[in-house]
């Protein structure tokens, strides 16, 4: 049986599985899932990359292979898939309808990675709907306003599918076929304009899911309204086939005489980027403000890809995977946080860092990582994007980027003096520690980004094999796998600050060790009520957390940058359509006789317009 | 007996005729009769499409022993015994469906439902199999009256007012067919298809054109097209659901085909081509527009199955052979789909009169297997992959891009997405929210379920695995379009 | 008022193209169709004078099945639209009220007249003009007659029922026993006997007679149950 | 002589049919309509007699005088649709009066443009 085939029958069929599971021996199903996921990583690390199956289905010639890019992103679906897996047994206990949650879940894993392994268009089509369908399910699984928020989502996924099976469809109608490989060499013969136009089409498609910014609007809704456990996978990993498309079209099928799709797309991820960042500083509640976070993460990748240079599409690649990391644990902890707290709204809860320690430690190293703090891998990633951007003179985007990323220190640094540093709230006395099942999967990943950081080595190398399907294959010669670091790099000129580098290491590691040992026994904990407050008597509900208007000013400052939201442009064009369909309903105004003249005119209408079509 | 097309008809017949006699002996006779006759019929569909599709001939059967062109005559080609087949099988399904539908109406009426409900059938299946126009016309007539019948069936509803609009544009549309065949008779002397298109190049132009643009006015009415398709709505939403079902399945399929086999058969007028497309454009914007704009669940379905109809008319429309594989398999699939969503669709709403969208609100949780079948339908209607609607859409999509014509796929994917909204909101209604009203719900009896959960079987099967059914509608469309070979067997047929 | 003026308006349209469609088609000119073979072959073949007749039974003998199958529907049909559950000690009256004494005489004496007729006309269906529909409509007159003019002349839905039934079941049967041989449905498997005598034309006479017989009832049935339900009493509860 | 036939024939037939139509499509009242239809319906009926029509033929019956006289003979195909177009022409009105017949006693209006509850 061909490692392909299995491993969907694997993820497919485990789903189906879980939800008969769930049905009749729920105690078996946690077991079960965390099980399957773990023999779907064995599968998918054991097998040898050069299986391919081809075979026809419905008339079309499919064929489906995991290239080494493919294998890239596998890596991130499989680990996040399995940590989050392993995450959601504790996050969803005593939720009602698992069977349903978790055959979605692994639906939208096994879609994934059909996605990547389908080496032709319509089976990325097959298994990217079935993406759709399966994480809207989940999107809408439980939480407020679901009607909204899965309307919007599903709206938007099917606006960027259609688009893509529009691009699919002309594709096949000027090259006859579906194949990747015939299609990639024999794209440029079409006329210039249809090309444009496929690869517009299929930004369309990719942007919706990479949350570009017009095509935006869903992201903070689906993320922040899906179970927690799901969203570190669906911001992690689903995003990511997004920027797995981006990666497809802009080096194969954008011919560089079109390179100015590359710049637009540059240029948008660049807004979504400062847009993005802007919005999620003046958010309170955490969900909301890792959304979009998230969104402007995403940027950066895209920006990273369309820059088109070497460096550029490795620090794209390279943010990408840090990306599902560090986002997977913020996810996951401010989950953890939600579920020990009961609520994440920032202006509410604080001060969890004595309760919660291993959840505070995992999202202080991501939050690091994320800010691209120099230890750890986000400055590698960032360091990178800043040099690819400069060495190909995007001097406009350097700047782009660089406002969005020091804006990304405040809200990195809101979220996690708001959730856990400041005084405790009276109220969350009772609060406890995650449950391990939940802080083993965030120490772990928080692990990784620190062990990328300092070796991203080996992280860099299956990139490096994944640049080659890109059509970038001056690989960096013979190097040692720790050596390929910017920090230690004798492959970067750029850089030569080895053992400085080492020092602020070890300086970092000791002050961090001596602050939380030493400080931690010794302090006393302040409510946030036992403050002076020259003689008034605080009511114990008043909120007295200083996190309320934590960035008020700054909010003012950007206030006429994000009055008018695009949402808004959004609801008034679906009015004015609902308006225009009332006005067409009236056709049918119920009088059969009306029905009965319309007959006469349309056949009247007929035949006058007879004499020029049949020629009498 | 040896087993031959003309039992399509002939044992429907026999078996209405003894109902009323039967139904005097025992009451439920009259209910399991229809149901072994299209049993029968489903058993020699599969003997017959295998005999056609092993021997890879047509059978042609005279009737009354008269030769084709002055006797009448049945074709059981791979396209029509497709139908044929198709329709049989669809109507055992539903018959299951229908066997305890609404326990609470009289025998006697119970009975004549059964006659009405078989005649239906027989005549979108007579419709599919003769070769002669004027026998056309006839079953066209046999299914018109059994509808307008029961649409009128529950007195409860506004029955009536939809079938007089329905009788009131059916009859317009019997009358310009006549009126077509009449023209027809003196221009080419004869009434049998095949030699109509075989005199059709001697007729002279001006007549050809008013004969056509009568047929396809006439058959347009049939096949719900944009301005003809008034009396559908309101017929969809008062009819019985399972007649609703037959409607959207057979009925309208039966005249999308009568309209097909006079433009590609009996006439040689390519002109019309783009007109099928531009009105089937039209039909499905506007259909699936207010489809978006429904408040009744019903009727929404009702303008979602006129939508697709519109699809099925652009993709003949485009005339190419893939274009005409894309278009039968739509036919295919809306039968088996939009059957199912009606089937389904009846006992979300049952005991609602309104049948608002409101009442659907929360039934996910009551309802467990109906609501999970409707959602699943819905999927499969607007394409989503592993299931049959996706395929069929590919393959339209793949055509209209062969020839270039890009606003065409632009536009069906624009409907699509509408469709996508209004179907989704449905499912949100009934998974995703609290249910309210205080209608009590009825739980589908076990053979409802077990013919809704058949029609979801062929649904997935076809989706996972195309090649199942494409094999049959590669037939068919090769026998659709070549004509040559339609008239010569036809016509050599008994020449000893 | 604009519908009116718009209706005229497409109804010329659309006159005036079919009055240029049949104009272009020549009255009274004989042209080579399938008729004239009808004409040649019927009494020579199946030795029936009425080659109409011949036509209608059994050259095109399946679109006769059909249209009677439609007639047997549309009784179904309105039976099942007017459909009223039976209230007890309802008074089924049909006339609303009683004719005078010469109506009832006159129709006893011609009753059974018309009804000879008609049974006359289809029975030598083959013979001369008419044939199964018009005995059928004549025989149906007569029933008409004697529902109007009597309150209490009472058509019994059972006999019709059955006589519909039987009728049809005589007709599909004949076809099949064509098929049974192995021949086609509804061949004319009897000897066609001579020209212009009674027992001519092989199954031809038979099946026109069934034809009669289910006509009468359903015309019968059909103006007995709009009478029935036409009542003032039954406007007024339903 | 043949043209003013033709006329005549013709003619009439297709008046009728758009009295007919005229009926159906303006008249409010339901029963009207249904007498519109059947007027289409006898228009149409003479049609098809008419187009069968041969000038100085008889009927198509071979009764023993008319062997002799070998006189031409009408189409009788047209005849013997017409049979079959006025028995489903029957069965459409009886279908039709009956529902008239429901509407009425349910609306208590024989106005179709009262009778809009299905609209939209």
């Amino acid at each position: 049986m061909n490692s392909l085939i299995l491993l969907l029958i694997l993820v497919f069929g485990g789903a189906l599985f879980s939800y008969l599971l769930n049905k009749f021996l729920p105690i078996l199903r946690d077991g079960f899932v965390v099980l399957l996921m773990l023999l779907v990583n064995y599968v998918f690390f054991t097998m040898d990359s050069s299986t391919q199956i081809d075979f026809e289905m419905g008339g079309i010639h499919l064929q489906w292979a995991f290239t080494s890019a493919a294998f890239l992103f596998g890596i991130i679906v499989s680990i996040l898939g399995l940590l989050s897996i392993i995450y959601s047994t504790a996050y969803m206990k005593g939720k009602d309808r698992l069977g349903y949650f978790y055959m979605n879940f692994l639906f939208s894993i096994g879609s994934m990675l059909g996605i990547l392994m389908s080496r032709d268009l319509i089976s990325l089509f097959f298994f990217w709907e079935i993406m759709t369908w399966s994480s809207y399910f989940i999107v809408i699984y439980s939480g407020k306003d679901v009607d909204k928020r899965g309307l919007k989502y599903i709206v938007f996924s099917a606006i960027g599918a259609y688009s893509m099976l529009m691009a699919i469809v002309i594709i096949y109608g000027f090259t006859g076929s579906f194949l990747l490989t015939d299609i990639f060499d024999s794209i440029f013969a079409i006329k210039a304009s249809y090309q444009l136009a496929i690869a517009i089409l299929l930004m369309i498609g990719f942007g919706v899911k990479s949350a570009l910014m017009p095509l935006h609007v869903w992201a903070p809704g689906a993320y922040s309204g899906s179970p927690m456990s799901f969203t570190a996978l669906f911001s992690g990993a689903l995003s990511k086939m997004g920027v797995f498309g981006f990666a497809l079209v802009l080096f194969n099928l954008v011919s560089n005489q079109n390179w100015l799709v590359n710049e637009v797309i540059a240029w948008l991820a660049a807004i979504t980027a400062v847009l993005a960042t802007f919005y999620a500083v003046i958010q309170s509640d955490a969900k909301k403000l890792l959304a979009y976070s998230s969104i402007a993460q995403l940027g950066y990748i895209v920006i990273g890809l369309a820059s088109g240079t070497y460096l550029g599409v490795m620090a794209g690649l390279f943010l990408a995977v840090l990306h599902a990391v560090f986002k997977g644990t913020l996810f996951m902890a401010v989950g953890a946080v939600e579920r020990q707290a009961g609520t994440t709204d920032m202006t509410k809860v604080s001060g969890l860092i004595r309760k919660m320690p291993w959840t505070f430690t995992a999202s202080l190293i991501s939050i690091i990582a994320l800010a691209g703090i120099p230890p750890l891998g986000g400055f590698v990633g960032k360091w990178m994007l800043y040099e690819a951007l400069i060495t190909s003179d995007h001097y406009y985007l350097v700047i782009m980027v660089f406002l969005s990323s020091t804006a990304a220190f405040l809200y990195s640094y809101r979220i996690l003096f708001g959730l856990f540093l400041g005084q405790e709230e009276p109220e969350f006395a009772h609060v406890k520690e995650a449950p391990l099942p939940m802080l083993i999967p965030m120490l772990l990943l928080s692990g990784i980004s620190v062990l990328s950081g300092t070796f991203p080595g080996f992280i860099l190398e299956p990139i490096q094999d994944a640049m080659v399907v890109f059509g970038f294959d001056s690989r960096i010669p013979n190097i040692e796998w720790w050596q390929l670091t910017v920090l230690f790099n004798s492959w970067g000129d750029k850089v030569v600050l080895q053992n400085v580098m080492i020092a602020i290491m070890g300086v970092f590691l000791i002050a961090l060790a001596f602050i939380t040992i030493k400080g931690y026994r010794k302090q006393r904990y302040v409510t946030t009520k036992d403050i002076s407050s020259s003689g008034e008597i605080i009511q114990p509900e008043d909120n007295m957390t200083f996190q309320i208007d934590f960035y008020k000013p700054f909010e003012r400052a950007i206030w006429p940058l994000l009055k008018r939201r695009i949402d808004d442009y959004y609801t008034d064009l679906g009015n004015g359509l609902e308006a225009l369909f009332d006005l067409v309903r009236r056709i049918y105004n119920g009088n059969g006789q009306f029905y009965a003249i319309y007959v006469m005119a349309f056949l009247a209408l007929l035949l006058i317009a007879g004499t020029k079509y049949f020629g009498f | 007996m040896v087993i031959s097309p003309v039992q399509y008809i002939a044992i429907p017949l026999m078996a209405a005729f003894l109902i009323p006699l039967f139904g005097k002996l025992n009451k439920d006779l009259a209910r399991i009769i229809p149901g072994l006759v299209l049993l029968y019929l489903s058993y020699i569909s599969v003997v017959l499409m295998n005999q056609i599709i092993s021997s890879n001939t047509i059978i042609v059967e005279i009737i009354a022993g008269w030769r084709p062109p002055w006797g009448i005559n049945l074709v059981f080609s791979p396209l029509t015994g497709f139908l044929a087949s198709m329709f049989s099988m669809l109507g055992f399904v539903i018959w299951m469906y229908t066997y305890n539908f609404k326990p609470e109406v009289d025998n006697a009426q119970k009975q004549k439902f059964y006659v009405l409900f078989m005649m239906l059938i027989t005549g979108a299946t007579g419709i599919v199999l003769t070769g002669d126009i004027f026998n056309l016309f006839v079953f066209l007539e046999i299914t018109a009256i059994s509808a307008y019948s029961l649409t009128a069936f529950y007195r409860e509803r506004d029955g009536a007012e939809a079938a007089f609009k329905y009788l009131l544009i059916g009859s317009f549309s019997s009358t310009l067919i006549l009126l077509a065949i009449l023209l027809l008779y003196t221009q080419v002397g004869t009434l049998n298809m095949a030699e109509i298109a075989l005199k059709m190049p001697g007729v002279d132009p001006f007549m050809k054109g008013v004969i056509l643009i009568l047929f396809f006015v006439g058959f347009g009415i049939e096949s719900e097209l944009f301005p003809l398709n008034g009396w559908s709505p309101d017929v969809y939403t008062q009819a019985p659901g399972p007649i609703g079902a037959i409607f959207a399945g057979m009925v309208v399929k039966a005249g999308i085909y009568g309209l097909v086999r006079v433009v590609f058969t009996l006439f040689d007028v390519k002109e019309i081509l783009p007109l099928l497309v531009i009105i089937g454009m039209i039909t499905m914007a506007v259909a699936e527009v207010i489809a978006l704009r429904q408040g009744k669940l019903k009727r929404m379905l009702a303008y979602s199955s006129i939508g697709q109809m519109g699809l099925v008319a652009v993709a003949f429309g485009i005339g190419t052979h893939d274009s005409v594989f894309a278009a039968i398999f739509l036919m295919f699939n809306h039968a088996i789909i939009k059957g199912m969503l009606f089937l389904s669709g009846t006992y979300l709403v049952y005991n609602s009169t309104e049948k608002t969208l409101d009442d659907v609100d929360g039934i996910g949780k009551h309802l467990p297997f109906t609501s999970f079948l409707f959602a699943l339908g819905a999927l499969a209607i607007v394409g989503m992959p592993p299931f049959a609607g996706f395929w069929s859409k590919l393959y339209l999509l793949m055509a209209a891009a062969d020839v270039r014509l890009m606003t065409v796929i632009a536009i069906i994917l624009v409907v699509s997405v509408i469709e996508i909204v209004y179907y989704f909101r449905v499912i949100h209604r009934i998974y995703f929210r609290e249910r309210i009203s205080t209608i009590e719900l009825k739980i589908p009896s076990f053979n409802a379920k077990l013919a809704m959960f058949i029609l979801a079987i062929i649904i997935v099967a076809v989706g996972v695995y195309p090649d199942l059914i494409s094999g049959f509608i590669e037939r068919a469309t090769t026998d659709l379009l070549d004509k040559q070979s339609y008239i010569q067997s036809v016509l050599s047929v008994g020449l000893k | 008022m604009i519908k009116q003026f718009f209706v005229i308006l497409i109804l010329s349209i659309v006159g005036y193209f079919l009055v240029d469609a049949f104009f272009k088609v020549p009255f009274g000119e004989k042209r080579d169709n399938v008729g004239n073979y009808y004409i040649e072959k019927s009494p020579v073949d199946l030795k029936v004078s009425n080659s109409v007749t011949a036509i209608v039974v059994n050259y095109r003998g399946f679109d006769t099945l059909g249209e009677v199958t439609v007639l047997f529907l549309a009784a179904t049909g309105l039976g099942s639209i007017m459909y009223r559950r039976k209230q007890k000690g309802e008074k089924e009256v049909r006339a609303k009220n009683p004719s005078s004494r010469i109506i009832q005489i006159g129709s006893q004496i011609l009753f059974p007249m018309i009804i000879l007729l008609g049974g006359y006309v289809f029975i030598h269906g083959h013979l001369s003009p008419g044939g199964g529909f018009q005995g059928g409509a004549i025989i149906a007159t007569a029933s008409l007659l004697m529902l109007i003019s009597y309150r209490k002349f009472k058509v019994s839905h059972n006999a019709i029922t059955w006589i519909e039934s039987i009728a049809g079941v005589v007709f599909a049967s004949l076809g099949f026993i064509g098929l049974v041989l192995g021949r086609t449905f509804l061949e004319n498997f009897l000897p066609t006997g001579e020209l212009n005598d009674l027992l001519s034309g092989g199954i031809i006479g038979i099946i026109y007679i069934a034809v009669g017989f289910k006509v009468a009832s359903e015309l019968t049935g059909v103006i007995d149950t709009v009478l029935l339900n036409n009542r003032p009493e039954a406007q007024k509860e339903n | 002589m043949n043209e003013f036939l033709t006329i005549s024939f013709y003619g009439t037939a297709i008046v009728l049919m758009l009295i007919g139509l005229y009926a159906a499509l303006a008249k409010k009242n339901l029963l009207k309509i249904v007498i519109g239809l059947s007027i289409i319906d006898s228009g149409l009926h003479l049609l098809f007699v008419a187009v069968g029509f041969i000038s100085n033929g008889t009927a198509p019956i071979f009764s023993p005088e008319v062997l002799e006289s070998a006189q031409q003979m009408v189409d009788p195909v047209p005849q013997a649709l017409v049979l079959t177009a006025i028995v489903i022409g029957f069965a459409t009105t009886a279908v039709a009066l009956a529902l008239v017949i429901r509407l009425y006693k349910h609306h208590n209006t024989a106005a179709i443009d009262e009778i809009k509850n299905l609209k939209w």
